[in-house]
């Protein structure tokens, strides 16, 4: 099979201006650090990132943004990083940032679902908010639900505590958090993992993504 | 003002019961774990991926890839588990949690939370608030009762909602306040203030319980 | 904390006539025989077991249907155990089996819906068979999907490899298939064990089920 | 007969290319396994719970924790990895099987599936085989041209469907159709048999291929 491992400027050399990037994390908690340098240094612009949130300033995400590469940023959650704050208020057109924040657990399902094949889901949250404005409404079995659409992407950042050869996967801890589901959403997936082993070393009961979904593998994550 | 958060984080304690799932919002609702009895053993669960979190993690003793949802270090206890956000928030939205705990902005009498944006002026989203308000059995609201003099129980939130319909309970440094299908209760309050200061201080009428007691 | 463990007849004694009961396993690899036996001796009847399958002859829920205790059988494959077949075509009318049929990918996925509170799925699977009769159909971006309802159950039987004293669970090999769905969509959740260890004895990273959703504990399983 | 399946087992093996994830249906496709070149490495799919399924256990080093789909013992190659149903079926769903290989009771012209049911004779239940069909990138559906003379492959399917419009190719022992709008595409063929035979045992009109091949 396929030799996957490459340097990380080899990984994201595929990636062009306008991409749509899934990138895992909470709170650069789980973020694969060398593969946003890499992007940083090959310093494509026009991004659209979908990530938990923004990163926090000169750490995940926050790099990009810093850099003037994101376009558009779908996340839950951008407190954190108040850079966000400034680049939507900003005048200057060219570095206006545009920023769509979705429910937390809706995000995850709604990337789950693209992973999975469903056509979209059901969910409660964010009925009767702002959040459903332009939405399908539908009552089932007496209480009301929102219909939110899969989310899928180009490509897809994901971080690995350890990765065996072909892909397969181990997080370590809080790292794991949107990872293995942004793996399955997006048709390119680059794996930053801090260990790699040879295939059959994992244990297979303790795999969390299978190596299916992994492209590339890059080593040295920290 | 430190008091008043101590008296909140102390009264909120007392709801959680012994082998409950609890997750509690950044902020003043942490504190509470600073209250809990010796016998009563809570489960806190971390919608970041982690059930069964421990205390945060000693200065120099942090391990980088255990964190709370809210960007701090934390420890695992023994029995914990981690897992992806699909599964945090299929355990959150499933009514698997016992109790979640959250500050406001405002909450009203029909137990509508706003809680997530000011428009125009604080945008940071709404993170996990609105999937826990709507999946969590029991929802409290802690916070203090003004925010500089200003109301935040009210008859009708005026600020974007977090969720509607959804609040239990309000425990602020004046009282506890149940929603219920009148409006709300109080059941519990602080004797450092009378009646009518809390009447005076809430932007909603307050129907007093016939079984009214001291919160402390 | 409460003692969770308790024999397999007072785990079961909870159960009365009519439950619905979620069981593990496909085709019994992964099914706690000891609950089913110890139904069989409790010998409730007019139960609804939602199962992957019919079990064998003598073994998983092939022994509650031979006992005469299965009034309504919700499955994807029966076509292994031959007494499906007979019941539903009995002439004696209390020995009578109703089966239904489910898609076993929707049958999971209704499973999981019950568990983390989405109000439906909406799936591209049975669209123009017989499996779409009397169910609502969706238009999204062009493709068609059945909306598929959430599948609760009173109770669910799950077979563990380990279990921690609070309910933490690890399943070996293909024994994990329906048991870690089912633990969050029962009301009351009986966990069959083939060993129970201390808690903290675990790793983290490698639970599968959370005690969380786990009532009962039962050690023995084989 | 077992010539027959030999002949359709070897045929679909081509099918499968190097790297490629395959969920093979039970009975006559599983042979397929026993004709793949050696620098082939294709990743097994079984939908109860198994990536990268190795063969069979040999009698006697069955492990009772590992099954595949068909209730058969088998083995878990190196790199292996276990999951649940839901995420089993949401690989299979999502588009990340490459190719499924199923046998049929009727194919249609419009790659239209029948292979779960027979009304009123056999209802052994669908099992997984709507959400592979519907899901798999792929599917190629391997069976005998006819059984016991009755057609198989038809103008449109009598029985009721498995999914309708996902057959991407039929493979039997008398040639290889590919299912196109304009119907059905005779590509390759055995020439033990005459064009006019194989027209003959089917029930639909075959077009021929200008690059008609024999398919040994």
């Amino acid at each position: 099979m396929k030799n996957k491992i490459k340097t990380a400027d080899e990984a994201v050399s595929v990636i062009q201006d306008g991409a749509t990037i899934m990138v895992g994390g909470f709170m650069v908690c789980g973020t694969p650090e060398i593969l946003i340098d890499a992007l940083v240094r090959k310093n494509v612009k026009n991004l659209t990132i979908i990530c938990n949130d923004a990163g926090l300033p000169g750490k995940g995400v926050g790099k990009l943004l810093s850099n003037g590469q994101i376009k558009t940023l779908i996340a839950s959650h951008v407190g954190l990083n108040p850079e966000v704050a400034q680049r939507m208020n900003t005048e200057v057109e060219e570095d206006k940032l545009e920023c769509i924040l979705i429910p937390q657990g809706t995000l995850a399902e709604r990337i789950r679902a693209a992973s999975t094949g469903l056509g979209g889901i059901l969910t409660p949250t964010g009925v009767g908010t702002i959040v459903a404005e332009g939405k399908q409404l539908l009552e089932i079995e007496g209480n009301e639900y929102l219909l939110e659409l899969p989310l899928h992407a180009d490509f897809a950042f994901i971080r690995g505590t350890v990765t065996d050869k072909f892909g397969n996967t181990i997080y370590n801890g809080t790292t794991q958090n949107f990872n293995p589901l942004m793996a399955g959403a997006a048709e390119h997936v680059i794996v930053g993992t801090c260990k790699v082993v040879e295939v059959g070393e994992l244990d297979p009961n303790t795999i969390h993504t299978s190596g299916i979904f992994v492209d590339t593998i890059v080593g040295g994550e920290q | 003002m430190s008091d008043a958060k101590a008296i909140i984080a102390q009264r909120v304690a007392k709801e959680l019961k012994d082998g409950n799932v609890v997750n509690l919002g950044i902020g003043l609702p942490t504190m509470v774990v600073n209250y809990l009895p010796e016998d009563v053993e809570i489960i806190f669960q971390s919608e970041n991926g982690i059930m069964g979190m421990g205390p945060a993690a000693e200065e120099g003793c942090e391990d980088l890839d255990i964190m709370n949802a809210g960007a701090g270090y934390v420890t695992a206890n023994p029995g914990a588990m981690y897992f992806d956000s699909a599964t945090s928030f299929g355990i959150i939205r499933g009514r698997h949690v016992d109790v979640t705990v959250l500050g406001a902005l405002q909450v009203d009498r029909h137990g509508n939370l706003a809680s997530w944006i000011i428009p125009g002026k604080m945008v940071p989203g709404m993170g996990g608030s609105m999937d826990l308000v709507v999946g969590a059995k029991k929802v409290i609201i802690a916070m203090q009762h003004t925010q500089k003099g200003n109301h935040k129980i009210l008859d009708e939130c005026t600020l974007p909602y977090t969720a509607v319909k959804v609040v239990d309970e309000i425990v602020t440094e004046m009282g506890v306040m149940v929603v219920t299908p009148e409006g709300l209760l109080l059941t519990e309050y602080n004797p450092e203030y009378t009646l009518e200061q809390i009447q005076e201080a809430t932007g909603a009428k307050l129907n007093i319980s016939p079984d009214l007691k001291t919160m402390l």
